[in-house]
């Protein structure tokens, strides 16, 4: 009774304030319309956004992943099994029957999709500064490869694609090393996050100077993170608590 | 007609609000939370738009192409994955919350306070 | 220079280092790692302190400088007051880790992982000179906090602490980020003083009002001022004491110097003419806030949320001195929240002591048997004294700081007079826990009904009793209250302090200093030297008040057991009810705090 | 604006209360998928491919795909 006059006091307070935004579709802002004259030339890269998200403003997106990290983390732990719990064999054996109940044409599709996820998620992480799509994007593609195998009724074999160590290996070192990255352009006596690689000709695989290596760690943490995230949901469906 | 997109905006940020404030499912209200960050995607899109311009990539169009606002874009990239990492969390502790005590109600949950 | 980055890398390499360690998996490891991390970012941080107080040390990420006025990257500002609090927030971690080191007898390198990525996040925020980056760092703060506050899921209140902060929190972060919307699409500017001087000095339109009015409620849900407080209680009850004596010490007072960052850096110049309105909502939002959470604290008995709710009074006065707009204010506020900061982590760790002794934290349950633990209780005592403004110690100081600065204010000689009662009820509840905790005073039994809620949070975090204390453990509570009782000792400090916060507060200093890279070289700063001799008398007075809310509250009178305080039941327990544990209602009141403030705002301010 | 991206916003405001006011969480996934797609095309049209293809890959599948797991493990609660 409180809560509905106020959200729609708020509502109102926030449709005054938009009709003082400019106009939809006359952006003039002084921030993009600077980039748009200077990116190109500066980064070579042909997708802006991503020297935008990697290079002018690399500090937002190093702290990005880091929340993606810690997320990944605080699901390692919020999720870790307790002592009165464990993978019962029931458990396994209902998680089999399951399998079965996947009838064979959807495991097939399943098995046969995950190659060309691996292929395209390693694509977009690649092209991430000539084409839309990076790091991140790529990234989630390639977890959703190990997924694929948990679509095909495996939830077994899900967890045995996918370690939990080598998960949490890939997602510190992916997350390290974007800020090791950071810290490569103080080894060079440079600024922290400046490029300090070549940068290459224009739309070439290796162009846009340290834009593919950022993007390659993004790649394999997010990669990492996103399916330790996924595995630990997993892992529940499996748990049984002892004391029911 | 120039208004529409910052409405939809605020139409999306109340209506999620609303959702969290009356929902009686976890589950329910973390993706109630997503329609209300959904709001700011909506926002800040439509914030950097310029009529007629192209998608800030320049692998298909001439390079004195007029583009839309890159910065908002890169923004709304960040905010996305605010926004999913935030739901994990809070699906992890719905489930725990199920699995501890049985229930998804916050009403439930949240009776032992006085 | 190359330190700057360098305090939010260092932590971040080792963070993503230790995740990947499990192999080697080794508690020690872990520990060394990470306490070497947070010492290395103590002393980077305290190195750039002592060299921000010649002048703002401002640093291009990337080296990106600004474009013909426009700033096209990102840039940290070094301040003495943001530096020197990222020093502080290091130092409290290094206490937090020490203090980990033997309170926890099971924990895996992913709870040190996670430390090491929330003390980048408050780094990162102290520095940050961009809106949106700031934002960033706001929400990897509150990721990592949830993450902490819920880290003993096995038990049922962190479970509900963690998802109450999680879901208020991400709201507030909705309405920041929405706020940010606006203001960009105005300014085209994300640099907090390129937004400055886009703003300009004209006269604020219902978009400005709006979009300052987002983002200042969204960091106050972080800093838990009253209405959008509700949260912090359950979320720091059930943190693992280290951590609360980083999110009392530091996280909620965080928040603040958001506020004061956003409002100097870019919209001082545009509020300028309205300054008087301003300040009177945010001293009333202070004054309420330190009310009601004075108020709440004297009906607890779990200890934890006690000290969380004294928390909350405690945010409630450094927002009086953040409100009131001047540079007395806000480097009183600075000087408080470092001295209350450093008390109230030793009180904390008092109480980690116990549970570790005693495996409770309840303070009808505890009865007598703190008697083991003298020297806790003494440091209970002096600490409960301190923070209610016991002189000469550090929060006399910050305290004493901020009353001057309201009595300097033409029409606020009615704050120090409303902090006193706030002070004195909030440090007599935690005196009265003292006193019956550790000198077995007051009627044994049930004070009152709600105990058996009480209990029922009183989950014990290592699950026996232990017949010795580690010194490990004795060493972050003794140098933590020697530190905030020696922090108001330190000679000329509130001069220094006076300086930093009036080069915070220069406005046109700043932008100078960010966009064209010119220094101002500081002139001569009238600070005040010292705390006036009248507060003094105030702070007496709190912490004598403090003792005779104590004495009132152990003197069993019949039926009525709180005696004398009966005045004050109904108010509390109408308090009371309105902290359901219920997050639908935590939300609901948040936004019908955003409301009531930003109605206020756009009604005063245009 | 074009007259597509004026549907994309109807659609999309549509589909928000859609996914608010569905109070069955398993169907609301789906929804919410649905949801995350019309976002997805609208960013589109919008000009902003990268955002739309991160929207894809979270709104569209991780993000329900976490949903069901959840639901799954509460659901399997509730049978026992």
């Amino acid at each position: 009774m409180l809560f509905l006059p106020a959200v729609l006091l708020l509502a109102a307070g926030l449709v005054w304030a938009v009709t003082e935004l400019p106009a939809f579709g006359h952006y003039s802002g002084v921030y993009g319309l600077t980039l748009e004259h200077v990116a190109l030339g500066q980064r070579r890269a042909t997708d802006i956004v991503s020297p935008v998200t990697f290079d002018y403003r690399g500090v937002d997106t190093l702290g990005e992943e880091f929340i993606l990290f810690a997320a990944a983390v605080g699901c390692a732990i919020l999720l870790r099994s307790q002592r009165d719990e464990e993978v019962t064999e029931a458990a396994s054996e209902r998680a089999a029957a399951r399998a079965e109940e996947v009838r064979r044409p959807v495991r097939a599709l399943a098995a046969v999709l995950v190659a060309p996820a691996v292929v395209l998620g390693a694509y977009i992480v690649a092209h991430g500064h000539l084409t839309p799509g990076g790091g991140f994007q790529g990234g989630v593609i390639l977890a959703s490869a190990t997924v694929l195998v948990y679509a095909g009724g495996q939830a077994v074999a899900f967890r045995r694609v996918s370690p939990e160590p080598a998960l949490e290996l890939a997602d510190g070192v992916g997350a390290a090393g974007f800020a090791l990255v950071a810290i490569g352009g103080l080894m060079f006596g440079l600024a922290a996050l400046h490029n300090f690689l070549p940068l290459g000709t224009q739309s070439q695989l290796l162009s846009a100077g340290m834009l593919p290596l950022l993007n390659l760690s993004v790649g394999i943490e997010v990669a990492g993170a996103v399916t330790l995230i996924i595995s630990e949901f997993v892992d529940q469906t499996l748990l049984r608590s002892r004391r029911r | 007609m120039n208004l529409f997109p910052f409405l939809v905006a605020v139409w999306l940020a109340a209506v999620g609000l609303y959702g969290v404030v009356t929902s009686r499912h976890f589950v329910h209200l973390v993706i109630s939370l997503s329609v209300m960050q959904a709001s700011t995607y909506v926002l800040l899109l439509a914030v950097g738009y310029r009529t007629g311009a192209k998608a800030p990539v320049f692998a298909d169009i001439p390079a004195r192409s007029r583009i839309v606002d890159p910065v908002v874009q890169a923004l709304t990239l960040t905010d996305v994955v605010v926004e999913a990492t935030v739901s994990a969390l809070l699906l992890a502790l719905a489930v725990q919350a199920h699995k501890r005590f049985g229930t998804v109600d916050p009403d439930e949950l949240g009776a032992l306070r006085g | 220079m190359t330190l700057v980055p360098l305090t939010i890398l260092v932590p971040l390499v080792a963070a993503g280092l230790l995740a990947a360690s499990r192999p080697l998996a080794s508690r020690l490891l872990a520990d060394v790692i990470a306490l070497g991390a947070a010492v290395a970012v103590l002393v980077m941080c305290a190195i750039l302190t002592h060299r921000a107080s010649h002048g703002e040390i401002v640093y291009w990420w990337g080296a990106w400088r600004p474009h013909g006025g426009v700033s096209l990257g990102i840039s940290f500002a070094f301040d003495s007051l943001g530096a020197g609090f990222a020093t502080f927030a290091a130092a409290l971690m290094v206490a937090a880790l020490v203090f980990s080191w033997r309170f926890f007898e099971t924990v895996d390198h992913l709870y040190h992982t996670v430390l090491l990525v929330f003390l980048a996040a408050m780094v990162g925020f102290c520095l940050s000179g961009d809106l949106f980056n700031m934002f960033v760092f706001f929400e990897l703060m509150g990721v990592s906090a949830y993450v902490l506050a819920g880290f003993l899921i096995e038990h049922r209140s962190p479970l509900e602490g963690s998802l109450n902060f999680a879901i208020t929190n991400s709201a507030g972060g909705v309405l920041v980020l929405f706020g940010i919307g606006l203001i960009y699409g105005r300014t085209g500017a994300l640099n907090l003083a390129q937004i400055g001087q886009t703003l300009g000095h004209v006269h604020p339109d219902g978009l400005v009002v709006a979009g300052f009015a987002l983002v200042v409620c969204g960091f106050l849900v972080k800093a838990a001022a009253v209405p959008f407080h509700f949260w912090l209680a359950d979320a720091y009850a059930v943190a693992p004491t280290p951590v609360c004596i980083l999110f009392a010490g530091a996280m909620s007072e965080l928040g603040l110097l958001g506020v004061a960052r956003v409002y100097w850096t870019s919209f001082a110049g545009v509020f300028g003419a309205h300054e008087g309105e301003l300040r009177a909502v945010l001293v009333t939002v202070g004054i309420v806030t330190a009310l009601a959470g004075a108020l709440m604290t004297l009906g607890q008995h779990h200890l934890k949320r006690m000290l969380a709710f004294a928390t909350v009074s405690y945010i409630g006065l450094f927002l009086v001195g953040v409100g009131l707009l001047s540079r007395d204010g806000l480097g009183g506020a600075a000087a408080y929240v470092v001295g209350d900061g450093l008390v109230k982590a030793s009180l904390f760790v008092c109480v980690g002591i116990l549970q570790h002794r005693c495996a409770s934290v309840d303070e009808v349950d505890l009865h007598g048997r703190g008697r083991v633990l003298p020297i806790a209780g003494v440091l209970f005592g002096v600490g409960a004294l301190a923070v209610a403004g016991l002189p000469p110690f550090g929060p006399f100081l910050g305290k004493a700081l901020v009353e001057d600065a309201a009595l300097g204010q033409p029409g606020y000689g009615w704050v120090p007079a409303l902090m006193l009662i706030a002070a004195a009820l909030s440090g007599g509840a935690i005196l009265r826990a003292g006193a019956r905790v550790f000198l077995g005073l007051g009627p044994r039994g049930e004070p009152d009904e709600s105990s058996d809620e009480a209990r029922e949070e009183a989950e014990p975090e290592s699950e026996e009793p232990h017949d010795s204390t580690p010194w490990l453990m004795w060493v972050p509570a003794l140098a933590l209250m020697a530190a905030g009782l020696a922090w108001g000792l330190i000679p000329d400090l509130s001069h220094s302090i006076g300086a930093a916060a009036a080069r915070f507060v220069d406005h046109a200093g700043y932008a100078r200093a960010v966009l064209d890279g010119v220094l101002t070289t500081p002139g001569h700063v009238l600070a005040p030297h010292g705390a006036s001799p009248g507060s003094y008398l105030y702070g007496v007075g709190a912490a004598l008040g403090a003792v005779a809310v104590a004495a009132l509250a152990l003197i069993r009178d019949g039926e009525r057991r709180l005696g004398p305080l009966m005045a004050l039941r109904a108010p509390l327990q109408g308090l009371r009810r309105l902290h359901s544990g219920h997050v639908g209602d935590y939300v609901a009141w948040l936004t019908a705090g955003v409301t009531v403030i930003g109605g206020v705002f756009m009604i005063a301010l245009i | 604006m074009t007259a597509l991206q004026a549907l994309a916003l109807v659609l999309v405001a549509i589909g928000g209360g859609a996914v608010v006011f569905t109070r069955d969480p398993s169907r609301q996934a789906v929804v919410a998928s649905l949801f995350g797609v019309l976002l997805a095309v609208l960013f589109f049209l919008f000009q902003a491919p990268d955002v739309a293809l991160s929207q894809i890959t979270v709104g569209t599948v991780a993000l329900p795909l976490m949903i069901l797991l959840a639901l799954s493990k509460i659901r399997q609660g509730e049978d026992s």
